[in-house]
Parts: C-alpha cells; structure tokens; sequence
C-alpha cells in the first residue's frame, strides 16, 4: 500500500510531458547563457509569431498522430492555401470572401488525405508522402516562384495586434486553440474516442466506434488548422510564395513528438505539444541571436529530439508498469 | 533513478551541442584577403581603427542561403574592411531559401543592436516591416548584391556587384563575337519570374533588334529553375532539338555549368559555344579545356569591400546617403552613390582562359 | 537410454506483467518419447513450451540438455539443440512462396552459399507427400486454409530434421482424416527417433499415441503419468481438479416460449453459410465446434464486424439490420469476444474507461463532456456485482489478473444493458477459481431474462450451462441439439461430422 | 496450379503496368516533340538514374524489411561533400579510394541509424527525421558550409557519366548502376540473408520463430542503404561536376521512396522486387526528361511526382485486393 502510494506520486510527476519539460528549463538556462539580449519577454514574443502557424497545426496534428495517424502534406497545404488564397484576391474577389475559402480549402486539403487514407488503407505516411509534394506544386504551378501581395491594410500584419499591448494576436490565438483542444481531448468522449482509436484499432471497433469516421474527423480538423495557419501567414507576411514553410512539416512533427506524443498513438497531450512549440521558440531564438548558422540548429534540434523520443518512451513503459 | 540519469545526459547533451555550435558562429575565423589597409584612408578612419575605440562599428551581413558559394567572396570582403576597422562582423543566414526565414534573423539583429545590417533579401516584398522595424530602432539597413526593388524606401542604401545593365550589355556583345556574329542560339535561365534574369533577357532582345545583330536568332529561352539536374536536363533538350544550334547563352552560374556539361556529354566541344556568368572556380576548367569560350561576373569581393566602406563612412563618419554623394571605398577608391541611393561595386568582370586562374572565388 | 532426460525443465517460474502464470513447473523429456502436455486453457501448456523453446524467458528456474544446464534465450538457441516448434495459430509468411514458408529460417544452401531452390523444391515435395498434401510449392501462402496452413508449418518443422518437435495443438483446425494422418506422421517420427511434445485438448488422441502425459493445472505440475495406466477420466479429473461436478453447475431458469432473437440462414463467404438458431428469453444456446468450424465469426456477424452476405437477423419476429457494432447495439446485443488483448480490452487504459466505454451514453453530460461521478458509479456498479478484485478503478486493465480483466471485459458490454449476450470463449486463459464465478455469473444473466450465446472450445462447458446447443463444422450447421438429446457423445459426433 | 498463375499475373502486373506507362509517357512524347525520339534522349533518360536508382535499391530494402529511411539524402549529401573535400585536398586523389571512403562513410551513418532504431526500438521514420537533421547539420560543422567548386573535381570522374568517354556510348555510371542493381537482385532473390529480409518485413514474429536474427537483419539493411547512399554520392559527383552542401541530396530521400513505391514494394513489407524499383527509376526519368523536352514549366514538376506517388500506392491496393478475392473464391 505505502508502496503503490510512493508509485502514483511519481507516476503523476514522471509523466511523459516531463521529458519537454526539462529541456523547456534547459532551452531557458542556455539561452540566457549564450546570449545577453535573450532574456527580454517583449522581444521573445515578438519573435513567437513567425513560429505560430506551424504551432496551431502542430496542435491538430497531435490529435491525428493519438489515433495513430501522420500527415507529411502540412506545411505544404498551408502554402497552398495562403496561394490560392493569394490568387483570389488578385483576381478581385474581397479579402472577406477569401477567408471562409481559404478554411473551406484547408479543410478540403485535409480531408482529402483522410479519405485517401480510410478508403484505401494504405498507410498515411505514404499517402501523404505524395500529397506533400503535389499540394506545394499545385502552389508553384500556380504562381511559378514570383510571388503576391499587396492584400487590404486590415487584413495584413496579424502579429501586430497585440493584445494589452504585448501579446501578439496569433499567440492568443495559438494559447486558445490549445486550451480549447485540451479540454475536448481530455474531458470529452470525443476524446476518448481519439485516444481509443490511436491505442487499439481493433478494440475501438468492437466498441462502437466508427475509427475511419473519427480519423476523418481529425483530418479535417487538420485540415482547417491548415487553412487557418495559411492565412495567417498570409496576413502576417503580407505575400504568398510557393517556397513559404519550406519543411515546415519536420518542424510540426518534432513539436508534436517532443510534446510526448507516442508515435504509435494512443497516448499525447496538447500542453505537451504547446511546450515543446515554446521550446522550439526559445531555442531557435537564442541560437539566432548568437548568429548560430541554421544547419548547427538542425543538428542542435535533431538531437534532442532523439533523446526526447528516447526518454519519452521510457517515461510511457513507466506508466504501463505499475 | 534511471531516469535522473537520462534527464541529466540530456542536459549534458543539450548544452554540450550548443555550446559546440557556438564555437564555429558564422564563417568562422578567416585569414584576411585584402593585404595592405589602403594607405588613402582618411586620418579619422584610421583613428578609428584603432582598437579600443572600435566606436562599436557592429555589421551583420545576411544572405540569401547558407552554402552558396556566391556569397562567401561577399562575406569575405565585408569582414575584412570591418575588422580591420576594429569592427566586429558577423555573418548569419537560413538554411532554406524562404522568404520568412530572414525575418527572425533581422529581428534578432534588432534585438542585439547592432549597427548596420547588410542583406541579400530573398523576396523584394517579404521584408519591408522588419526593415522598418530596424531602421526605427536607429539601424542602418543595406541591400547587398539584390534590391527590393519597388520597395526602395524601406532601405537606407542598396550596394550590387555592378551595373547589371552593363552586363547584359556586355554579354550580349562578346557573345556576338564568340558567335561571329551569326547563329542560333538559346537562353538557358534560371525561374521565369526572376527579375534579375528577365532584365538581362529584355537586354538581349532589345540589342537583337539591332542590324548588326540580324543573323544571331534565339530560337528559345528555357528555365532550369537553377537546379542542376534540371538545368542540365534542359540544355540536353536544347542541344537535342536544334541540329543547327550554335550557342548557349546562360545568365545564371547553375545553367552555364549545366550546358557546359551537356556540351561535353554531347562532344560538341567548340561546336556549341557556351557563354554566360559563372565564378572563376567553377568556370576554369571549361574556359581551359575550350568548352565555353568566356564567362562574366562582377568581382564580388569588391561588393563586400564596399559595402564594407559604407558601413564604415555611416557609422563613424556619420556619412549621409544621398543621391551623388561620394564616399572613400578604400582600394578601390570613390565609391558614387547614384539614383535611388544604388551604390555599383565596380566594373563587370570579364573571365577568359587567360586570365581566370587571377580570381580564386 | 541414458540416465540424463534429453530435456528436462526444473522450477519454471513466469509471470506476465501482475500475475503469475507458472507457479514452478518441472518438466522433463525422455529421448525418442512422445510425451503429451495437458490442462485447461490458461494452464500454462504454450508458455511452458515457448519457454523451453526460448520465445518467453522464464522469471526463474532452469533449463538442462542431456543433463547440463543451459540457457535458452531465443528460438535462436532452441534450434542450435534441435528444436522445432509448430504453434497453435499457424506463423506464415503469406507474401512468400509455400517453398519458403517451410524452409525459413533453415534454407538449402549450395556449395556457392546460395539459396538452393531446387533441392528444396525435392524435399518439400516429399514432405507434403508423406502429409498427403499436394499444393503448388510456388504459389503464395495467401489464401490457404488455416489447415492447410498448419500443415505447411508442420512441414517446416520437419524440414529442419530437429530431433525434438513442439507441437502445440496441431490438430485444432485439423478435420478427422487430416488428424489421422497426422497421427501416423507422428508415429513414423518416433520409429526414426524423433522426440515430440504434443498439446491437445482432444484426450483420445493423446491416448493414442502418447507414451507419457505431463498434466497442468493453474500452472502448477498436477503429476505425470505413463499413457497407458491412466485413463481418460482421471485426466479430466486431474486437469480440472476434479471439480468439474460443482463447478459447472446449470441453474434452471424459466425460459419464456417465444424466441427474444432469432437468426435465419445467416450466411457469411468464406466463414459459414446457413446458420439458423432462435433464441429465448431466459435462455443459454450453446455454440460448439471445432477450432475454424465458424464459430466465432457466426458472432462477429451478428455483432455487425463482419460482413453478413445472406440470411436475417430477427428481434422479437422482426428483421433488423446491424452493418456495425452500433447498430448491434442499438438492438440490445453485445458480443464479449474472445480476444481479451486484441478485441476486448484497452489494456493500457484504466478500468473506469474500459467499463464505460461502449455506453457512452450513460456517462455523456451535454457538449460530449464526460461525468466523472456517473462513470465512477457505473463502473462500481458492476466492480459490484461482478466481485471485480482490484485497487482502484483508475487503475489499468492491464495490470489485473487473467480472471478479473474478463470481468470487466464482462461489466463493459453488461454496461451497453444487453438484452441479447453473446460470450465468445468467457473462460479463456483464466484461472479454475475465476471460471466458476463466470459460470456463476452467466447463470445470473440467464436469470434476468436475458438471451444468452455461449461460444466456447471447451465441451464440458457448452454441455453443462447450455439450454441447447448448435454445433458447427466447417462453417456448417450440423445439428441443434434440445436439453434432452445434449450429452458428449452427440456433440462431438456432429462437431467431426459423423453420422 | 491456379494459384500459380495468379501469382504471376500478380507480381507481374505490376511491372508490365510500370513499362506500359513508361511506353505511354514515351510515345506521347515522341508525338509531341519528334526529335524525343533518339538514343541521345535514350541515353540522358538512363543518365538521370544511377544516383536515384542507387539511393532507391537501399530504400527498397528498407521498405521490404519494414523500415523507412528519409536520411537516405543526407547520407549522400555527407559523402558526396567530404569526397569533394577530399579532392579539393588533393586533386590526384585515387578515384576508387575515394569511392572506398565515401562508402564507409555510408555504412556508418546507415550504422548509426540501425543502432537506434533497433537498441532503442524506435520507429524509423522518426529516428532518421533526427538524423536526417543531424548528417545535414554535421556537414556544415565538418565542412563550414563552403561548396567544392568543379575545378576541383578530377576530369577522369566527371568522365565517368559522359557518353562520350564511354566506350559503348552508354555513361559508365549508368552502368555501374544496373550492375549494383543486378547484385542486389541476386542478393535478395538467391541469398539466405535476402530472403531472412522478405521474411521479417513480412511477419516479424514469426521469422524470430524460425529463429531468424530479426534485429541483425534489420541492422544490416540500414547498413547496406546507408552504404549505398555512400557510392551513389560519388556518382552524383560525376554528374553534377560540383558539390553544394545543401543541396546535394536533398529531397532525394523521398524521390527515393517514390521510386520504389511506383515500382511495387509494398509500405506493408515483405513486398517488392528489384526489377520494379528498376523500372520506377525510368519512369521517373522519362517523366523528368519529357518534362523539359515538351516544354512543359518546371514548376509542374512536383505536382506530377506527387500525383505520380498517390496513384502508384492505390493501384498498388487495387491488385493486391483483387488478388486476395481471387484466392479466396
């Protein structure tokens, strides 16, 4: 009994966001460490918008990656979108009517790969292996590699609303969408659903549970995150570019991952995932700052996602064994 | 208690792996090209070299991508007129050619406050509110090698390798010659929507329209989108479908390359010509073996040298940027700063078999 | 023969996650025997031998050859002393060759190092010969029948020339004549020398041709016996502890006359066709046959899993259409499968969310939110009346013990209120003391008017709950047996499609 | 002996697809641009395979064997880069040591995925997204970015993909690829260890029953394409005439995949043939090269590939269900 007591009091603190967690402090300390202009709140928020829209879609697609699935065509759906959605409005449509398509089309990018993905059972990775390189082609076919802009001043320049004069409008947005997700995830059966998909196909199906529907579910809500991050990125950058988030989809994946979302599904979190995008922030922030190039990032970030995984996984084995 | 272990390993790793990378920042120490510190400096600029009143001369030089060869001469320059001035340099870039990828490098440049920041912008319109955004906080902004062109007033200055109007000029020229001024021909570019590479075409065509240019015909422009494998592909599709072609005229260093070997693959040595704008590194080989008979450039080096002199009149001698001004650009002289505060390097660089083995960039 | 057993277990300790599965087991084979392995399902029969033959690895206890210990960590090392094991549900390669499937693992090799197909190709025709078998040793393993499946692993088996062969349950999804020459097969193997262990739950068959039989029970060692000095009742008795009497105790129930469910001429390709059966209020139908005589899948249809090609499903007289589980249980039916681990169960998430999963109704507040409160009634409720034994309800199914995980297998589909239960194999790999509590509990089920499907590979079961009983072969009905005509005899009679 | 029949129409509908489409894609080219059709054009199709077709053999295996490998570009983009190095170092470098060394560096990064992937049985996807970043990264450090410019690069090499210098009008490279290909053939159709690979992508379960060495198997798949990777970098050396860091190689990885994929192996394991992958290499250099003959933007490109992976996995499902009823009735 004393012993089991002992046991649930470290379960609940060698969970598996812990692992993130660490390195959340650790990414803190050596920031500071490397580079006197880095501890400044004002600064690092304003650089955290460049970073959101990968964020919001990193935070869908940690639900997908729970029920088991992957999607390697993010980043270039949000492209595709924010071209498309370029290209309207160049083409007259008013920058009002452009929105809702912008989602609808994310919604349809995303869906899309789901139905791809139910119908024919072959395994999302590869599916999306190809939607990948399509949708960013669509969007280079579509506008070569010149790129538009000039969009209506209100709708341009997202990361300068800021809220009480500090906090950018996309990570509001971003803090919103992960609390929102957290609850459904955690507090709803819908969540459940998710998790019990991710964990055991087969179980799920004996009860009751329509597992292509609730994918589906989760594609499209990849989906409209994708349309959503799209026009933000548009708004933000005040242009659209078929090379805009260039391997995005490896930086929305090693969030989701350091996030202590199991690869195999059944198991994740939204504030783990929202941790790990602050992670990802602060680092790729201080090692800007020090000039460091971009590749000894990769390497840097590459890294710790192997030992997050590595951690992570022994973290979960802890959970299972009591 | 396993754990504790790996938590601290991480830790270890983390913090080892940053801190390894910081070792080597930016491109690291190089020993200085430019030998002698220009005897013509003005007495103030030499002063002012002196270390200990390095009155915080701090430039950032951004370009375009990491391991593009094209920049390092750029860079090089740059550093050594800074340093030499008791400046510190530093030299940061993506690692992917997006447009977003160099607004969090500004910003953090803005955050450091530094002095002077010297970009290759990779989009013309992607980064004027950072630039703003810079040039609010009391730093001066340089376009180095590209403009935003159409976006002039977002920038202090802007410093490219060279009237690239006379290059295409002068390319059309000597190709005239190589060609002796007859023959088919084909342009083998870099993506239809670069502006640089659609003015040099413009130029071509307009001098095409001259008499003494009536028996050179250009059959087609292609776009290897300056890939190499698609690049090559397409001057093998060029060589293929043209029995009677004679040229191949390349305003990108990614195609000129690419036709050199199509050529070579082909064995039409001396048969097709191959002309356009390539480093004397990766041209050598061809002009000497007779595959191409003349490349183009602007020495880049000087470009960065100066810019490098620029930064260095702004900050200490509080130089003002307006059309006409000159400044001192050390070995090289005067520097003028003509219509919408453009600033030429220097002459375009003529490369032959004869005298490419002078540069070593 | 020499004074040392070829192979000898002694001590066999293992434990899977919480519980214990062999509570120190001894074991030990005599060169050129056939030694027979019986005891219930969940006795520990598989594990002892995927232990000997380096699948698990024993919690403690050791492993002699020919009288020296030695240690046997992967199937790796069990072949190095001439092991071979052909496992009850077959293990193919269904993208390969049957060729391949037989010789993996020990392919012919050329004086070249290559692969030597044409060698192969010889002795696997002999070896199918000798099975009575002629398949196309090229074409692919997909598609066989699982008997035909079995018989290429056997093959493999011998192909390897071990001198020592697990066979665990090879003839579950044998028909007679195939069992037949198997058995031949088998004796041939000894006259050349062979050393084979046999598990089977078919008792006459180990009478047969078994020189000893080695009988577990609760994964304790009951004794072992020479074949020929014990008959076919003191091994039931001693497999069963001999309790089988008040074990399975049927408890009348008044069983209303017009059938509550109905199935007529269900028919699904490929797994059975024509299956009609009623079923009564109040009522236990039994489900009896062979392993792949249909059984199982008659369930997963009715349940909606799998697809149904012909025939009606019928409540209270009216045809209704279950294309999914939620339609299943819409109409009041719930299918506790067979599968704890693969179907039944999300092992790695509490008992509260297991039990409430599939009525997710009863715990939804508006929005989808999920009423803590009510779910952990609902799951203490049953924790309740099924006598679940556990620490806590957050706790995860997976760390509870064989016996109690069923129950709440059990409480998660009685949460749905069925009225209509089907019980596929409710006793699996669970302990002697947890099984008559399931007994204890389907007769209370049967008692509150519910319809009751009981599908079970134990005949002792389905003989004594059942108020009738179906018997399937080959994915055929072939008889449906009233209270009065059940008794062993008939049953097995028509599983093997006798008469 | 139906089944038999079935088995081949199975496996060889699949190739005879691929050429079929080959041809198509072909004669339309043909038809659209005359002068497509001639041993020239032949000739720069086949030169567009080797360092693919290298690169695709090692992510075919990993496919069959379970595994995926998206590192597979950056291997080559390490060796390829420290090669250059080597004969920026020293121009007369021997050729076939510096082949020797690009190909152990291969080998160990392809070692070093293995490791984790089996020591800490992670999924490989993941582990080689790590070391995808890592390989790119360390050339940077090791290299400082700076790309190795052609004059550096000895003509004899460079020689080695032009038709000219060949004897029989065919590109040695070209050559020395099919016979890799051959090799690998043998290898997995005639060799104990080839098959062992079917068997654990196939049902891993059941190979460690027969007592097959699964976690060595695997570890030597990483090892053979991260070996492979190591050779193609330097006849991608041959062909491009220069090394640029970050580009070389990269997207290779899943160019790669697509190959084998359109080629018939299955992302379920345990499927796919060396003739297949073959195949997807040309028809991914027909499409490549008819591309540019037609005329047709670059920019279409990707969106074809793309279009081209998506449709290949779903005929892919389409034979492979067809053929399963088939057996069934």
């Amino acid at each position: 009994m004393e012993n089991t007591k002992k046991n649930s009091v470290a379960k609940k603190i060698l969970r598996p966001e812990l692992s993130i967690f660490i390195f959340f402090i650790i990414s803190i300390v050596a920031g500071t460490l490397i580079s006197p202009d880095f501890l400044d709140l004002k600064y690092i928020l304003s650089t955290m918008p460049l970073y959101t829209e990968l964020g919001i879609i990193a935070l869908a697609f940690t639900y997908l990656m729970i029920a088991g699935e992957i999607d390697l065509s993010v980043a270039s759906a949000l492209t595709l979108v924010s071209c498309v959605s370029a290209v309207l409005y160049q083409s007259g449509m008013s920058m009002e009517a452009v929105i809702p398509i912008g989602l609808l089309l994310g919604l349809v990018l995303g869906l899309f790969n789901g139905i791809l993905v139910t119908v024919t059972k072959i395994p999302s990775l590869i599916i999306t292996l190809g939607s990948m390189s399509m949708y960013r082609g669509l969007a280079q076919v579509l506008i070569g590699d010149g790129s538009i802009s000039g969009f209506p001043e209100w709708f341009v320049g997202i990361d300068r609303m800021l809220l009480f004069g500090v906090v950018p409008m996309p990570i509001v947005i971003f803090v919103l969408l992960t609390v929102i997700m957290e609850i459904i995830l955690k507090k709803t059966f819908f969540g459940r659903k998710v998790v019990a998909v991710g964990s055991q196909p087969q179980v799920a199906v004996y009860s009751a549970v329509h597992v292509d529907r609730v994918k589906l579910v989760l594609f499209g809500l990849l989906g409209l995150s994708e349309g959503i991050a799209g026009l933000m990125s548009l708004s933000r950058l005040g242009l659209a570019k078929y090379s805009i988030g260039v391997g995005g989809e490896l930086d929305i994946i090693t969030m989701v991952l350091l996030g202590g979302t199991a690869f195999s599904g059944g198991r994740g979190s939204l504030t783990g995932t929202a941790l790990a995008f602050l992670v990802i922030v602060l680092l790729k922030t201080s090692m800007t700052l020090v000039n460091l190039r971009r590749m000894d990032q990769l390497l840097v970030i590459g890294l710790m996602l192997i030992i997050v995984i590595i951690l992570t996984d022994k973290l979960n084995k802890y959970q299972d064994q009591s | 208690m396993k754990r504790v272990v790996i938590a601290f390993v991480i830790c270890l790793a983390l913090v080892m792996s940053l801190v390894g990378c910081t070792k080597a920042p930016g491109s690291g120490p190089v020993e200085s090209q430019a030998p002698e510190q220009p005897s013509a400096a003005p007495a103030e600029t030499s002063a002012a070299a002196e270390p200990g009143d390095a009155k915080g001369l701090h430039v950032v030089y951004i370009p375009i991508q990491t391991g593009n060869p094209y920049f390092d001469p750029i860079s090089q320059g740059l550093q050594d007129v800074v340093e030499a001035a008791g400046g510190t340099y530093e030299m940061t870039a993506a690692d992917v050619v997006d447009p977003t990828a160099q607004i969090p490098l500004i910003k953090a440049q803005i955050q450091k406050g530094v002095d002077v920041i010297c970009i290759s912008p990779t989009s013309v319109d992607a980064l004027n509110d950072v630039c703003d955004e810079a040039r609010a906080a009391g730093i001066t902004v340089i376009m180095l090698n590209d403009d935003i062109t159409g976006n002039e007033s977002h920038r202090d200055a802007c410093v490219i390798g060279t009237n690239y109007e006379e290059v295409g000029y002068r390319s059309i020229e000597v190709f005239k010659d190589i060609m002796n001024g007859e023959g088919d021909f084909v342009v083998i570019s870099a993506t239809t929507d670069s502006p640089f590479q659609n003015r040099q075409i413009e130029i071509y065509k307009e001098m095409l329209a001259k008499p003494e240019y009536s028996k050179l015909n250009l059959l087609e422009v292609v776009y290897g989108n300056d890939e190499p494998e698609k690049s090559l592909t397409e001057a093998q599709a060029a060589i293929q479908k043209y029995d009677t072609l004679k040229g191949l005229l390349c305003p990108t260093t990614v195609a000129y390359i690419a036709a050199c070997q199509a050529v070579q693959n082909a064995g039409l040595e001396g048969k097709v010509l191959v002309y356009g704008t390539e480093f004397p590194n990766q041209a050598n080989e061809f002009l000497k073996s007779g595959v191409s008979q003349g490349a183009i450039l602007w020495d880049t080096y000087r470009m960065g040298v100066v810019a490098g002199e620029l930064c260095k009149a702004i900050v200490f001698d509080g130089f003002e940027i307006k059309e006409g001004a000159t400044f001192n650009a050390g070995k090289y002289g005067e520097a003028v700063i003509s219509a919408k505060n453009i600033i030429y390097g220097g002459p375009p660089l003529e490369l032959t078999a004869d005298n490419v083995d002078d540069y070593n960039f | 023969m020499s004074g040392h057993p070829l192979l000898a277990a002694k001590g066999i300790y293992k434990s899977f996650g919480k519980h214990e599965v062999l509570h120190g087991v001894d074991f030990d084979l005599r060169e050129g025997e056939i030694h027979a392995l019986i005891g219930e399902n969940g006795a520990g029969k598989s594990t002892l031998l995927r232990i000997l033959f380096g699948v698990h690895k024993a919690s403690a206890g050791t492993i002699e050859y020919k009288g020296e210990t030695v240690r046997i960590n992967s199937p790796m090392d069990a072949k190095s002393y001439g092991m071979a094991m052909i496992n009850q549900e077959p293990q193919v390669f269904s993208d390969m060759s049957i060729l391949e499937n037989i010789f993996l693992g020990h392919l012919e090799l050329t004086s070249a190092r290559m692969v030597d197909y044409k060698r192969m190709e010889k002795i696997a025709d002999g070896l199918l010969q000798k099975l009575g078998l002629n398949m196309d040793v090229h074409s692919k393993m997909m598609g066989l029948s699982v008997a035909e499946q079995q018989m290429v692993e056997i093959a493999g088996a011998l192909s390897s020339n071990a001198s020592i062969i697990f066979m665990d349950e090879p003839t579950a999804s044998l028909t007679p004549d195939e069992v037949q020459r198997l058995m031949d097969l088998i004796r041939r193997l000894k006259s050349e020398g062979k050393t084979i262990v046999y598990i089977s739950h078919r008792l006459e068959e180990i009478k047969q041709i078994s020189d000893r039989v080695t009988v577990l029970c609760d994964g304790k060692k009951v004794g072992c016996y020479n074949t020929a000095e014990i008959t076919i009742d003191d091994m039931i008795c001693s497999m069963i502890g001999c309790t089988l009497g008040e074990m399975i105790k049927k408890e009348e129930t008044e069983i209303s006359d017009e059938p509550h469910f109905a199935v007529k001429g269900l028919t699904s390709n490929g797994a059975f066709s024509n299956v009609t059966f009623e079923v009564r209020r109040g009522e236990i139908l039994g489900i009896a046959g062979l392993m792949g005589s249909g059984r199982t899948e008659i369930a997963r249809t009715i349940f909606g899993v799998m697809k149904r090609d012909a025939g009606t499903i019928e409540i209270d007289g009216k045809p209704v259409v279950i294309n999914s589980p939620i339609d299943a249980i819409r109409h009041g039916i719930a299918l506790v499968p067979e599968d704890r681990h693969g179907l039944g169960l999300f092992l790695k998430k509490p008992i509260a969310f297991n039990t409430t999963f599939a009525a997710s109704w009863k715990i939804k507040r508006k929005l989808g939110f999920i009423d803590r409160k009510r779910e952990k009634d609902v799951t203490e409720k049953y924790v309740e009346q099924l006598k679940t034994k556990l620490t806590s309800i957050y706790h995860n199914v997976g760390d509870l013990s064989g016996g109690n995980q069923q129950k709440v297998s059990l409480a998660k589909w009685l949460a749905t209120d069925p009225d209509v239960l089907i019980l596929d194999e409710p006793t699996r790999g669970i302990d002697v003391g947890a099984k008559t509590e399931v007994y204890k509990i389907i007769n209370q089920l049967a008692r509150d008017k519910k319809c009751i499907i009981l599908i079970s590979s134990e005949l002792e079961e389905v003989l004594a709950l059942s108020d009738r009983i179906v018997v399937m072969y080959e994915g055929r009905q072939t008889a449906l047996f009233d209270r009065s005509e059940i008794n062993e005899v008939n049953v097995l009679a028509a599983a093997h499609d006798f008469a | 002996m139906k089944a038999k029949e079935k088995r081949l129409s199975g496996m060889a509908l699949r190739e005879v697809g691929v050429v079929a489409i080959i041809l198509i894609i072909y004669v339309i080219g043909c038809l659209i641009e005359p002068r497509f059709f001639s041993f020239d054009v032949l000739v720069n199709i086949l030169l567009f395979t080797p360092v693919l077709l290298l690169i695709s053999l090692g992510e075919m295996m990993e496919i069959i064997s379970q595994n995926l490998d998206v590192s597979v570009g950056s291997i080559m983009g390490f060796a390829a880069t420290v090669g250059g190095a080597i004969f920026r170092y020293d121009k007369s470098f021997p050729i076939i040591v510096v082949f020797l060394v690009t190909t152990g560096i291969g080998v160990v990064l392809g070692l070093i995925n293995g490791l984790l992937v089996t020591r800490f049985k992670l999924p490989s996807v993941i582990v080689t997204l790590g070391t995808m970043n890592i390989y790119r990264g360390l050339i940077f450090i090791l290299m400082n970015a700076k790309q190795i410019d052609n004059m550096y690069i000895p003509q004899n090499l460079i020689a080695l993909s032009q038709p000219m210098k060949s004897v029989i009008g065919i590109p040695y490279t070209v050559i020395i690829a099919f016979a890799a290909a051959a090799l690998v053939a043998l290898f997995l159709r005639r060799f104990k260890t080839g098959r062992e690979i079917y068997a654990i992508g196939c049902n891993r379960e059941a190979a460690e029953l027969r007592g097959i060495n699964a976690t060595r198997i695997s570890m030597l798949v990483f090892i053979i394409a991260g070996g492979l990777s190591g050779f193609a970098a330097m006849l991608f050396i041959s062909r491009v005439g220069y090394v640029n860091p970050v580009t070389a190689g990269s997207g290779m990885e899943f160019t790669a995949v697509a190959a084998a994929v359109i080629g018939g192996t299955s992302m379920a394991g345990g499927v796919g043939t060396t003739l297949g992958t073959v195949l997807g290499c040309l028809l991914l250099g027909v499409i490549y090269n008819s591309i540019s003959y037609i005329g047709i933007s670059g920019y279409w490109q990707d969106a074809i590939y793309g279009a081209i992976i998506i449709i290949a996995v779903i005929i892919e499902k389409l034979i492979k269900t067809r053929l399963v009823k088939g057996q069934e009735a």
